[in-house]
């Protein structure tokens, strides 16, 4: 493979590579040392990175682990554990050469072997690795030597270098410690894992010998606090050096306390209302336009969000090349929703409707009453049932059985991730069961293009066509938070371009 | 001595029905626990293989006597939301709950025990309807009222107290009393209600025995007479009811973990029943209906230390 | 001996200050916002070495006056609103204790005042050790030390003749018999000789034999002692045995006071002579061979037609045949029968049309089970129960059910046996409705008649149970049981639950049916005297057993058997002139009636020392 | 009967005019006031301390609290009442052949009953209701299959106790089935302690309805019950601590109304007591 075809291919992301590291390098620790204690909204869980599916485990690890690649904030793709990478011209051959002097927390060093281990295991079916399907076209996995991996893909797979850097797919683990991750995780990242009193705390410390220079915090202690106004009364005393997701309606209230900082950003996140094909009715374009027209996207987020976020039509991040900006949100009208559902054989009283919101995000149950109220508007009987996370997975997830749902993603920032997942008919999140043959070729199509500007078209026209066809109804864009102390640094470098996930490497602690 | 391993057989008999019951209820439990492992970003082919190796395609009864089997031989199994071995979970959780369990008891036995017995004396005066009014007030209050209610106080308003989480008293035991006191507060006012009822009630009865006449007849001062003579009485009926509340508090913490972010037992049952994470539930069910069960045992068993008339045969 | 004492004492009267004057007592309860006179104008004393009885009918006011005494009403909510109560100290002054404070109170109670209570089983705090009961008044009124006082109690538990002292030291209340736990109370009660021992009914709760032990107990501790005693009984027979004086109460009212010869021999208040009447005396039967009601005043003696109740007695209503019932006992490991109650233990006899059988025996001897057995309310093991030559064993329980229409039963407890929730016309109507005896229209007449037959009022039909009298009920029960005519009524204790004046009323009501309608009882009683007044048979019961059974005038006149010959002993006679209580008595116990599973159980052996006069010779 | 006069003692008075508004409330609420009263937002208010145009202030979504809880009455009564009368249904006929007929049957069905009772009742409720799924008609079987073994327990008890009354051998002496036996003598004599013990099971049910809500496994918005209402407040506490008073100031009285009601019920339905 010819670098010079390398650099055609992925020219932004060289261009990055090249900027990233000096940066980081050069950037050190104001203050050192101290111990931050973090209110975490929700309870880790397994911690081995390759079977966690939930971001909230992710947080920690993330800190725990470094990954061969990574994204930036802009979601461009650079080298981590990787010095560099090539893709051959015929995007089937991978090859990174990873850095010297990398030390995982047990004082091993980081080689080939170890990044053959951790793949390996990752699609190894008895794994139950989430990201198993990122490898599904790999064919094989080779280590010339100790700082050389090369994988080699069966077929052509262009989205494979974006989603190893997501999500921990890319994530390197010392040979042979599969068995022992789920309890005590060990990576190369900058904080090592100390001791996690289940349901209550986890703590890490700094890991010295950290490959990008020690971190700048001693130890943290990400303290689980899922409920809200308890993290908040712990930023308030002291308790807590910083807390991540400030109830929405009391960020006014933080922003203007003069001993605490709020840090907020709306990329990351994106709620949609969710129609189900099968259910008969909404299968009728004008249903869903009816819907979609009954619903003030910017009331909405006032009630259920206390206007923290941005309405947006599209899921896609903003900060993306792919992002469709001429998209705009249709405005409520109740009139017109009435006609279309008048036209579409619905009279005032015809349809009744069952919105299945999950607990897990209590303000879906408060935009579901509050959509109640539009829908008698106009002339739709609304009905709401609360599931706990559990049972909204097994109903609407995998059973499919509901009429009405709505959902967030996070994170989720690979346009074919996304896309594909969402949209194509055989898509993995596709539970609202869409069948539309102008989205699956042009998806199909975005995994085999080359070109970067050409994807990024294919995407917006992907972005159009659900807009249009009203298949989801995407609402906003939701802000996320943190409310720190005073003297707390760094933040900037805090949130990782995924905008779910955090990185502690440069934070710091003002005495 | 036959009456003790009789009392063990019978156990032994309804921890097996327990057993039962807690597996069965758990496998008629709607949700997918491969689903819930894997979240939403899972793919059939892993759900499957998920499946599979969980042992989730198995007939039940071999399921069930797979998991008893383990639950017998020290082998819980691993929670599949938290990837960690059962046992050393249920028993760091359960030392937390305990924590609140027993201080909610002392508080509320601290304060049943002189109201009820104070109630009692004064039957009918005004201090029994100061006392009565405030245990009916008591028991009114729903356990999360009272929580909600000294969370405002003690922690907004005043900020003496943490408003919650846990610490582990092997570490320092009086920040972990400091967290552990409001929550048992909370409950041991509730309990202390339906304490200071029923102490009231016993009293009563046992003041208005001969015995008590007698010991007035011996010239006994009051003091002896109700604070020896009758409580002494008064002991066993009031540990048998303490007993039985166990269920009642070990229901409540349920609420009251989750309302004060405590990590007890609660919580975990509460988080196992929330993820469907089978084999946590079953343990935790199991293990909170068995501990009610073996705490009822043993007032059962102490009673003759309480009452010499009661004998074990 | 116990005669001369009290003529003794009686001699000191005039020349000494009483121990305790009681003048123009009144006390006052207040309940619901109402105040209730409970006793008014009191007035009597008590002197050194004298016996004083208080005795009235439940309600009279007798408890609320000793308990005056030590200041313990105002516990129970009464109040004393006038009188005075003068008590000689032991030092000689006097002191009305209406005026005592508290402090001066405690140190009187149990010090110079003792108690002794109706209920022995519960009169004694059953968590604490007997040692601890009798030390803890001790330590309070002496300065003994710990030894001391242990020494003291030990002595004490001597005086009272308890076999044992050392060990029953260290026992709990429960592990002593009846009898001996009264002992205990007595003790207690004598720990600091008191100037005063007030006995409240203290063997009502008590079988006849431990009674006569207990009552001579307390005679002898007063000769001893010279203490002086209030002893208060609703027990004409035990007034005239231990009585020097006596004070007749009725409704907060004190009727009439004399010494006792005078009470018995001229009483001058129709109450007194009313309550005389009414209790039956062991012995005045001697000579006759048939029932007798018994005489109330402003009532007419009912008078029995005899010939006509010897030509009806011929017809066997009733034949039991080696009757045996046992109750399981569990235990063990896996809860398996590990022994047995033998209540009724081969038992035979048989019952004519119109007459009354007797069965009697002290608590636990079996006598209830035994008529309960004969019903089938509980299910005997073996035997044969022949009523009106139907063996009743061998049905099954829908026949059960047609045929207790023959048999029907009077209970003790007239508050438990009415269902409180039926009218009392539904009650009579009951056993009418269920054996479908007659049309809905012929009931109201029937029960109207029955109601007449009962001497109750027709206006009582819409009432509830509540809403009557103890004797009242036991009418009502009675009706309820004769209103289908059956062939035999088994009474158990029918009347112990009531007052003596009711009691009279009751039995008389019982025998006149039995004239009326040929009625055949099976009377269940522990009361000799009673059942010398009712029966025409009469069988003792012992441990299960029938130890001697024959007609009224065989048994009472010439009782063979040991058992039966204690039990006539221990029963007090009302007559002061006929004292049978004094020195000390002490009956054996009776044993336990719990046998092994696998225990052998001699059959009977029966000898007829007379005709029909049969007697259990062998254990 | 005389007994009638302890209804009208302080305590009495209190209980039975606290029930008894509770009862006018949940039956009339709904009637006079216009059911969507209780869902009306109003984003500008939201959040807003009691003041003259809401009495008792608004929630999370600007909807008025005292509408809510005025109509939230019948949800929480509704709920409480089927479930007693459930567990009443299946725990009546149980507890009554246990006590009465004895032997085997008692034996199993109290095993079974003592099994049961080892479980908190609120676990129970707790467990159920994730096995059913959240609806307001499946709150009610959680809380009737959770509170049937007390009341079986009770009812058996007292079943035991009356059979084996004079009154009951007297009725066998008179010749009644067992049919007569059970409906004519044992249940009348049971039925205050039925009645006070359900008057007690209702308090308990309104707490185990609001709990079971607190916990999101209970009645389903944007329908007001009492105990939804101190659910969404929990996040609200400290700003908007009425959220959770109001509610759980209803709760309360109504439970406390419930609590005296019964205890003076018990006194005037003994017949014993005068």
């Amino acid at each position: 493979m010819k670098r010079n075809t390398m650099l055609t291919m992925v020219f932004t992301l060289v261009g990055f590579m090249v900027s990233y590291i000096p940066s980081v390098s050069a950037e050190t620790c104001p203050v050192k040392g101290g111990t931050l204690v973090w209110g975490h909204s929700e309870t880790t869980q397994n911690l081995y990175i390759h079977q966690t599916g939930t971001i909230s485990t992710l947080r920690i690890l993330q800190n725990i682990h470094d990954g061969l690649v990574t994204a930036d904030k802009d979601l461009n793709i650079i080298p981590e554990l990787a010095e560099s990478y090539e893709v051959s011209s015929d995007g089937l051959t991978y090859t990174f050469n990873l850095r010297e002097g990398v030390k995982f927390h047990d004082g091993s060093d980081l080689t080939s072997a170890d990044v053959k281990y951790s793949f390996e295991t990752l699609m190894d079916p008895d794994t139950g690795a989430v990201n198993k399907p990122v490898f599904n076209s790999v064919g094989s996995i080779d280590t010339p030597d100790d700082y050389t991996v090369i994988i080699k893909m069966d077929q052509i797979n262009m989205p494979f270098l974006g989603r190893l850097a997501g999500l921990g797919a890319g994530a390197i683990i010392p040979e042979g410690s599969a068995s022992i991750q789920g309890e005590t995780p060990i990576g190369a990242g900058p904080l090592k894992f100390v001791r996690r009193e289940m349901g209550n705390e986890v703590e890490l410390e700094r890991f010295n010998d950290y490959w990008d220079g020690p971190a700048c915090i001693d130890r943290l202690i990400a303290k689980e606090v899922t409920e809200p106004t308890v993290r908040l009364t712990g930023l308030r005393t002291g308790e807590m050096d910083l807390i991540n997701d400030i109830p929405a309606d009391r960020i006014e209230e933080i922003k203007n306390d003069k001993n605490l900082k709020v840090l907020s950003w709306s990329h990351g996140v994106f709620d949609f209302v969710n129609l189900n094909y099968k259910h008969e009715p909404f299968q009728d374009e004008r249903v869903r336009l009816a819907i979609d027209y009954m619903i003030d996207k910017e009331m909405l987020l006032q009630g259920a969000l206390w206007g923290q976020g941005k309405i947006a039509a599209s899921p896609g991040f903003v900060s993306s090349a792919s992002y469709n900006k001429n998209l705009n949100q249709r405005p409520q009208d109740i009139a017109k929703a009435k006609a279309l559902l008048a036209e579409a054989g619905y009279g005032p009283g015809d349809l009744k409707v069952v919105f299945k919101a999950t607990t897990n995000y209590p303000y879906h149950v408060e935009a579901a009453q509050i959509l109640v109220e539009w829908f008698r508007q106009a002339g739709v009987e609304l009905t709401i049932e609360q599931l706990t996370w559990a049972d909204w997975l097994s109903q609407v997830w995998v059973d499919k059985d509901f009429q009405m749902s709505m959902m967030n993603f996070n994170s989720i920032w690979e346009e074919d991730f996304l896309y594909y997942s969402l949209y194509n008919s055989t898509g993995g999140f596709n539970y609202r069961g869409i069948n539309d043959t102008v989205i699956d070729e042009l998806t199909e199509k975005a995994r085999v293009t080359v070109d970067d500007g050409a994807r990024a078209d294919i995407y917006r026209e992907v972005q159009q066509r659900v807009f249009d066809k009203v298949h989801d109804i995407v609402v906003w864009h939701r802000n996320s938070s943190f409310g720190t102390q005073k003297n707390i640094g760094g933040l900037d470098t805090l949130v990782n371009g995924d905008g779910a996930t955090y990185h502690f490497h440069r934070v710091w602690i003002e005495k | 001595m036959a009456y003790i391993i009789h009392r063990l057989f019978s156990m032994a008999i309804t921890l097996f029905l327990i057993s039962i019951i807690t597996f069965t209820v758990t496998n008629i439990l709607p949700g997918d626990v491969a689903m819930m492992i894997m979240g939403t970003q899972s793919n059939p082919e892993a759900l499957a293989n998920l499946r599979e190796n969980l042992g989730l395609n198995d007939p039940l009864v071999y399921q069930y006597s797979k998991w008893i089997i383990g639950m017998l031989t020290g082998d819980w199994g691993n929670s599949l939301l938290f990837k960690m071995p059962i046992g050393p979970i249920l028993l760091q959780k359960m030392t937390a709950s305990g924590l609140i369990v027993l201080l909610s008891m002392i508080i509320a036995l601290a304060l049943a025990v002189p109201l009820g017995v104070w109630s009692a004396v004064y039957k009918n005066k005004w201090q029994d309807t100061v006392s009565s009014s405030a245990s009916i007030v008591g028991v009114s209050l729903p356990d999360f009222f009272w929580g909600i209610m000294l969370i405002l106080l003690f922690a907004r308003a005043l900020g003496w107290l943490p408003s919650s989480g846990f610490v582990d008293p092997g570490e320092d035991f009086l920040l972990a009393l400091k967290h552990a006191f409001l929550p048992s507060l909370a409950l041991g006012l509730g309990l202390m209600a339906h304490l200071t009822r029923m102490t009231r009630a016993t009293m009563t009865g046992i003041l208005s025995q001969e015995f008590i006449r007698v010991a007035r007849a011996k010239g006994l001062a009051e003091r002896v007479v109700v604070w020896q003579y009758g409580l002494a009485n008064a002991v066993g009926p009031v540990m048998t009811v303490a007993g039985l509340q166990m269920g009642y508090l070990f229901g409540s913490i349920i609420v009251m973990e989750s309302l004060f972010n405590y990590t007890g037992m609660g919580w975990l049952t509460y988080q196992a029943l929330l993820n469907r994470d089978i084999p946590l539930i079953q343990a935790t069910v199991f293990v909170i209906a068995a501990v009610v069960m073996l705490i009822n045992l043993i007032v059962d068993l102490l009673y003759p230390f309480f009452d010499p008339r009661i004998k074990l045969k | 001996m116990a005669a001369t004492g009290d003529i003794l004492s009686m001699n000191n009267l005039e020349t000494k200050k009483p121990v305790v004057s009681i003048n123009d007592l009144q006390v006052k309860f207040k309940s619901d916002g109402e105040t209730v006179i409970a006793v008014n104008k009191i007035s009597f004393n008590v002197h050194a070495g004298e016996t004083v009885c208080l005795v009235g009918e439940s309600g009279s006011g007798k408890s609320v006056t000793s308990l005056s005494l030590m200041r313990l009403v105002e516990f129970g909510g009464g109040e004393i609103t006038n009188g005075s109560l003068v008590l000689e100290r032991n030092n000689k002054q006097v002191k009305n204790l209406v005026e005592a404070d508290a402090s001066t109170m405690r140190s009187i109670r149990g010090n110079e005042v003792g108690m002794i209570f109706q209920e022995p089983m519960t009169s004694l705090n059953p968590v604490f050790t007997i040692e601890r009961q009798l030390t803890d008044g001790l330590r309070l009124h002496t300065n003994l030390s710990g030894g001391e006082t242990r020494e003291k109690a030990l002595q004490l538990l001597k005086e009272v003749r308890i076999p044992d002292p050392e060990k029953r030291l260290r026992q709990y209340p429960h592990e002593l018999s009846g009898g001996m736990r009264q002992r205990v109370v007595i003790a207690m009660a004598m720990a600091c000789r008191p100037r005063l021992l007030i006995a409240d009914e203290p063997t009502t709760a008590l079988d006849v034999t431990i009674q006569a032990e207990i009552l001579a107990l307390i005679n002898r501790l007063k000769h001893e002692t010279g203490m002086a005693v209030l002893f208060i009984t609703h027990d004409m027979a035990v007034v005239a045995q231990m009585a020097d004086r006596v004070v007749v109460m009725y409704r907060g009212d004190m009727i009439e006071e004399a010494p006792v010869e005078k009470i018995f021999s001229e009483p001058k208040e129709d109450y007194t002579k009313a309550l005389l009447a009414a209790v039956p005396q062991l012995g005045e039967m001697a000579g006759t061979s048939e029932p007798r009601p018994l005489d109330i005043p402003g009532h007419e003696t009912l008078q029995k037609n005899q010939t006509k109740n010897l030509t009806a007695r011929q017809e066997t209503v009733l034949e039991v045949q080696n009757l045996i019932t046992r109750f399981p006992v569990y235990g063990g490991v896996f809860r398996r029968k590990v022994a047995n109650v033998h209540a009724v233990e081969n038992v035979s006899f048989s019952i004519k049309k119109g007459e009354t059988m007797a069965l009697v025996g002290e608590s636990g001897c079996g006598k209830s089970t035994c008529g309960r057995s004969i019903l089938r309310l509980v299910e005997p093991v073996s035997g044969q129960i022949l009523l009106n030559n139907q063996n009743i064993l061998a049905l099954n329980s829908h026949e059960l059910r047609k045929t207790r229409r023959d048999m029907q039963m009077i209970f003790q407890d007239p508050f438990a046996s009415l269902n409180p929730y039926m009218t009392l016309r539904d009650q009579i109507a009951e056993p009418l409705k269920n054996f479908g005896l007659v049309s809905k229209s012929e009931i109201e007449d029937i029960i109207c008649d029955m109601l007449r037959k009962v001497e109750l009022p027709l206006g009582f039909l819409k009432r509830f149970p509540h809403e009557l009298s103890g004797g009242q009920r036991q009418r009502v029960a009675i009706a309820r049981a004769i209103v289908v005519n059956p062939s035999l009524v088994v009474a158990d204790e029918a009347v112990s639950a009531l007052d003596v004046s009711v009691q009279a009323q009751v039995l008389n009501l019982m025998m006149a049916l039995q004239d009326q309608l040929g009625l055949s009882y099976l009377f269940i009683s522990h009361d000799m005297a009673v059942v010398e007044r009712v029966s025409h048979k009469v069988g003792v019961m012992y441990l299960g057993r029938l130890v001697e059974h024959g007609s009224r005038a065989q048994i009472f006149e010439n009782p063979q058997h040991e058992y039966t010959k204690s039990l006539m002993a221990a029963v007090p006679i009302a007559d002061p002139k006929q004292r049978n209580i004094s020195g000390d008595i002490s009956f054996k116990p009776i044993p336990s009636p719990v046998f092994p599973v696998d225990q052998v159980i001699e059959s009977p052996i029966y000898k007829e020392v007379e005709t029909g006069h049969w007697v259990l010779t062998n254990k | 009967m005389k007994n009638l006069k302890k209804l009208f003692n302080p305590k009495g008075l209190i209980g039975s005019t606290l029930v008894i508004l509770v009862v006018l409330i949940a039956i009339f609420a709904p009637l006079i006031i216009p059911p969507e009263y209780a869902t009306r937002m109003d984003m500008r208010a939201r959040l807003s301390p009691p003041d003259f145009s809401h009495w008792l202030g608004t929630d999370q979504l600007g909807r008025d609290l005292f509408y809510r809880m005025m109509l939230g009455a019948r949800t929480s009564i509704n709920i409480a009442t089927s479930a007693v009368l459930m567990s009443l249904i299946i725990g009546l006929p149980l507890g009554l052949m246990s006590g009465y007929f004895g032997g085997r049957v008692d034996n199993v069905l109290m095993r079974l009953v003592d099994t049961l009772l080892s479980f908190p009742a609120l676990l129970l409720a707790l467990t159920i209701s994730a096995v059913l799924g959240p609806s307001m008609q499946n709150t009610i079987i959680a809380i009737g299959i959770a509170f049937t073994p007390y009341l079986a327990r009770l009812i058996r008890g007292e079943a035991l106790r009356v059979s084996q009354m004079p009154y009951v051998e007297a009725a066998i002496s008179s010749g009644a089935t067992h049919l007569r036996l059970i409906i004519g003598h044992v249940l009348p004599n049971i039925m205050p302690v039925i009645i006070v013990q359900s008057t007690i099971s209702l308090a308990f049910a309104i707490l185990a309805e609001a709990g079971l809500s607190f916990l999101g496994l209970g009645t389903q918005p944007p329908e007001a019950s009492w105990g939804l209402m101190i659910q969404a407040s929990r996040d609200y506490l400290d700003r908007a601590p009425w959220t959770a008073l109001v509610p759980g100031t209803a709760v309360a009285l109504t439970v406390l109304g419930l609590n005296m009601f019964g205890d003076v019920l018990r006194d005037v339905l003994d017949p014993r007591s005068d």
